[in-house]
């Protein structure tokens, strides 16, 4: 948990809307797992918040992110070019557990849209220890997938377009529905809206082990300001987002 | 004395800066990231008689230059207060001041909380939170109401063990009154300013983003309402003050305290930037020597603030 | 009648959007940047009786997302503005409505003012100025007490020839009082929020940066205290509201709206941006539609605003 | 009076804390007299007051700018780097009256420290009409000068340095009085703090055409907001620094 000026090395837009991030600077030494976040200070001092991002990847000294412009914060970054500088904090918060796989075992990772950015470094994890990942990545329409080769080439993926525009023409659970109902996995991880991942715990409700990464509004971002707390699911109580989270377990919360 | 050191009734602070209540918790997770004896005091989360679970969800919206907070006052409730996280801050940090911000619903939950928590040993001073914007008992209700502040304070400061600085909200339209009630009452010093009640509408759901409805504004936006609040104070009431209020810079920190502040209290800048205090720690001698300010002590005795 | 078109009393808006008192002067130096014709309506200068000089100098300082004025009303008074400024604004754009903000030192006068104003051909409507935070007479000392806004805007409507919407400010502890005030004194509607008070310091004098020591904070700063104003006041009163604070994009004129206002004044960011007004009128369809809003009157007729 | 905006063209430090900054676009139509002005927006929205500077030249599609950082929009400004897209509004506001002048007559110019950028398209203009100009440049250390080769191809030059590091030791008052009480010229321009403004007023109080730029903290640049005024020197009443000036004589306003 550092702070870095980081210097932006390039930035493309690989889907409407959808950006890919590279930063680079002194960040070699710094370990993550994959589900853990980093906060961008946005480059206009009217946005005091921080915005945070799953981290992709942190090779050598580079620091892959993958984001959505959603409001003002990711327009004024995606308008950002090579040179600028970024403040970045992190990593931050607790990513997707995974001690307990073995090689040869299958999970399914269920990404919704952009949800799919911080499941990209798991999936290179898993698959650099030889578990056998299938993906489901549903979005809105076709137009809004991104890096489906580098997908292809190290898992099983379904995709899955809500206006049939390409894969199977439905939501996610339409699609486990209708082609998964059979298989088996050793653990589910998600990342996406809110209902999906509702819709993830309710349908691998007897699972073991289902791990979700949540968003919510963060301030903090290390579990000081009680910002982002996320109602539990046993008692009368609240887990913080940034500091408990981002990935909880079904059991934890309540999506 | 130092250049930076500052004393005020409690409190011998190395340097006039510390965090704000609920900005910073109770600093264990700050203390990752640097040394909290660098710190002037520090100021912790808002303690209850009981444990509270705050408000729902969302609690926070960004604004120009601010942010909205309706946290609620989330905080684990008087017990572990005592029991774990001051003593965690007495073991680790056992010089720093810590600065308790207590409040309540009623007047007896404050007067337990100021009895109590005014024995813990690194407790040097209370902030009497009658300012909180986002709680339906207490807390603002309390603050704009001469006559309850003067009740409250003075139940307080005769079972405090320790000096008591009111926290005074801005959302009134004369401060006087309070001021003078919490004089009556024995405060100490006054800390200023809360939040400003504020609010932002989710244009696709047509109602407010955050779950209470209102939130309390802070940040650099409302800096020139704190310096506002500060000078006016400091005319009207010999009490040392903390000001806070949208500070993120040793200018800004200086500024306060020429309209009158005698330390400076650090809240929503430490979300922008995790460092912010100890930055401007740092940054504070060089300013002082750019405007000639040989020293804080000396800045804040001789301070005879114009109304221009 | 077109999307964008609204009533309130004494106003047929071709849109809601018009320039805030003080940051429009009387529309002569912007008529050279484009069509006056395109704005809802145009809220001239606060018009008092005599002409005014106003205050000392610095009159203006920047905050973060804000700024400081303290004008002191400065304007040419009651006879250059009906002699030169209305009969201009009357000849180059006939059709646009027009809003006399009027100030005063003493309730006679206001009374003076809008019952001379209010024979203006073009003036539709009055915007009695009763919280101008900058003088040291009248302005917001007056729209802080209740008794006085009640007999202020029942002498002021007696004899005005237009309605009048009483202009309130934030820096009260309770709006509620001077609500009821004001309507039980006959007033139309209201406009908020004027600016909140204020200060800046210069770290090299000590002193404050304004002539006047403190002044008005407006801007995007602002925007969530005037929402919740406008909030506030839309749940208390049925009268229609002119909001405005910090308002800069439509985005922020839809926002306001939600919250209340059923038309939006834009004062600061004709600052930032000459053209800010017409801009927002341009793109306030596009947002419109992106948020399925079908018409602005349709909007405020339904709007139902949740406290959450 | 018009906004446009710009495209940064290029930046350079041309003494300490001093920039020239040139920006390139539409700006050839833009008809301006020496001594009016522009106003820059910030590119930072946390700053909404434009910062007005004097225009030194408008040449084809260039805008031609120099500026000193004094405070944090300044500084923003001169980090700005090629490329960067700022928002530009004017000209506004009068320049410096010549139309009396005639080809060969004398005039004298007075720049304080960088109350020098408005005179330099001043002088650019009269000496294109064939006005013979003295310079008066003063600054508080030598390493404070810049544009000296160019000055001196156009105009005799005296420089003051408060520190005596250069040119004359003292300030320009002095050098007055000790080099130029015999001359005299047609017209007197100033630029400059207001301490020199005052002086010059005073020392030429009965010479007929004494000019001077003045600087106020402005809003809305045109006339309409009275955040600018100055004080009038003949009745109880102001000026606008933005609509009636910059440039006033000395027998408008106290500067
Ligand atoms: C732990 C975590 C990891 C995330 N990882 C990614 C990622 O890898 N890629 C990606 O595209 N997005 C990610 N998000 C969501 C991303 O943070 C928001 O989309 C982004 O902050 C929106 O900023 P904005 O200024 O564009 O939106 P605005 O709506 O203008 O932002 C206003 C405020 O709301 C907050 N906010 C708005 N939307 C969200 C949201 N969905 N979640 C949390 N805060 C929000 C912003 O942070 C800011 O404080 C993540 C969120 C969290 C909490
Ligand atoms: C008509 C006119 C022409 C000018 N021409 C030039 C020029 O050619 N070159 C140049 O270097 N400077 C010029 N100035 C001064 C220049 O505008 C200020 O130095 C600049 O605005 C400072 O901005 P800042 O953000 O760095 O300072 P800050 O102090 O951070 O600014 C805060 C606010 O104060 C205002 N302000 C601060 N100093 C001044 C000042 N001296 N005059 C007016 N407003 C001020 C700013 O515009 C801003 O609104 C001119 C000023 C005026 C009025
Ligand atoms: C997230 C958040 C939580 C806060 N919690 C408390 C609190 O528990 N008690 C309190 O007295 N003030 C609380 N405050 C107010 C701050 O202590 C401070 O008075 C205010 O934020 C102004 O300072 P700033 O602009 O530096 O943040 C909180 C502020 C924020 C932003
Ligand atoms: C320079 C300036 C002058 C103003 N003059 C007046 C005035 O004469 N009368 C008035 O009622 N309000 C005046 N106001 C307040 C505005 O009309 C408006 O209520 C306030 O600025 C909030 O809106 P904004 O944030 O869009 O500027 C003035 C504001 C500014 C910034
Ligand atoms: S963002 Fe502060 S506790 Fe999670
Ligand atoms: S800056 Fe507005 S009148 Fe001059």
């Amino acid at each position: 948990m550092q702070q870095r000026v980081l210097k932006l090395k390039a930035q493309q837009q690989i889907a409407p809307n959808t950006f890919e991030l590279i930063l680079s600077g002194d960040v070699a030494a710094l370990a993550y797992q994959p589900g853990q976040f980093v906060m961008l200070q946005i480059p206009d001092t009217a946005h005091l918040l921080r915005r945070p991002f799953g981290i992709v990847t942190i090779e050598a000294d580079r620091l892959h992110l993958i984001y959505r412009t959603v409001g003002v914060g990711t327009k004024l970054l995606s308008q950002c070019r090579s040179g600028q500088l970024l403040s970045v904090f992190g990593p931050l918060g607790n990513g997707f557990p995974t001690a307990f796989l073995k090689p040869k075992q299958e999970v399914l990772l269920i990404a919704g849209g952009i949800g799919m950015a911080p499941l990209l470094g798991l999936l290179k994890r898993l698959v650099a220890h030889g578990i056998v990942v299938t993906i489901i990545f549903g979005v809105k329409t076709k137009a809004a997938l991104f890096y489906q080769l580098e997908l292809e080439s190290l898992a099983k993926v379904y995709y899955t377009t809500e206006d049939g525009t390409f894969g199977f023409h439905g939501n996610v659970n339409s699609l486990i529905e209708a082609k998964l109902t059979q298989a088996h996995y050793q653990a589910i991880y998600g990342c996406g809206p809110a209902g999906l991942l509702q819709m993830i715990a309710r349908r691998y409700q007897n699972h073991p082990h289902v791990y979700c990464a949540v968003e919510r509004p963060l301030a903090c971002g290390i579990g000081e300001c009680y910002a982002c707390v996320v109602p539990a699911r046993q008692q009368n109580g609240y887990y913080k987002a940034c500091e408990d989270g981002p990935v909880f377990s079904k059991e934890q919360v309540v999506f | 004395m130092t250049k930076l050191a500052v004393k005020l009734p409690g409190l011998k602070l190395k340097n006039p800066i510390m965090p704000a209540s609920g900005c910073f918790g109770f600093g264990q997770r700050y203390a990752q990231l640097y040394d909290l004896n660098q710190l002037g005091a520090l100021t912790i989360k808002a303690t209850t008689l009981k444990p509270k679970l705050g408000n729902a969800t969302p609690r926070i919206a960004e604004t120009a230059s601010g942010m909205l907070n309706a946290i609620g006052l989330q905080n684990p409730g008087l017990e572990t207060v005592l029991e774990e996280k001051l003593p965690w801050l007495q073991q680790q940090y056992p010089e720093l001041p810590i600065i308790a911000n207590v409040a309540g619903a009623q007047t007896s939950d404050y007067v337990t909380v100021c009895q109590k928590i005014s024995g813990a040993p690194n407790v040097k001073a209370i902030e009497l939170n009658v300012s909180c914007p986002n709680v339906a008992a207490g807390g603002m209700a309390f603050g704009t109401d001469a006559q309850t502040v003067y009740a409250l304070t003075k139940a307080c400061t005769a079972v405090s063990q320790v000096p008591i600085y009111v926290k005074l909200t801005p959302n009134v339209t004369d401060i006087l009154p309070i001021v003078q009630a919490a004089e009556a009452g024995g405060a100490a010093g006054f800390s200023l300013i809360n939040t400003l009640v504020g609010m932002r509408i989710d244009l696709a759901t047509r109602k407010p983003i955050l779950g209470n409805g209102t939130g309390g504004l802070s940040g650099p936006a409302i800096k020139p309402i704190a310096i506002r609040m500060v000078h006016r104070v400091h005319q009207i009431s010999k009490l040392p003050l903390i000001g806070m209020g949208g500070v993120s810079t040793a200018a800004d920190a200086l500024e306060l305290m020429m309209a009158g502040a005698s330390a400076v209290a650090v809240g929503t800048a430490n979300f922008n930037n995790p460092y912010a205090c100890v930055d401007i720690i740092q940054k504070l001698p060089v300013i002082m020597e750019k405007y000639q300010v040989q020293s804080i002590q000396s800045l804040i005795n001789d301070m005879v603030v114009s109304s221009r």
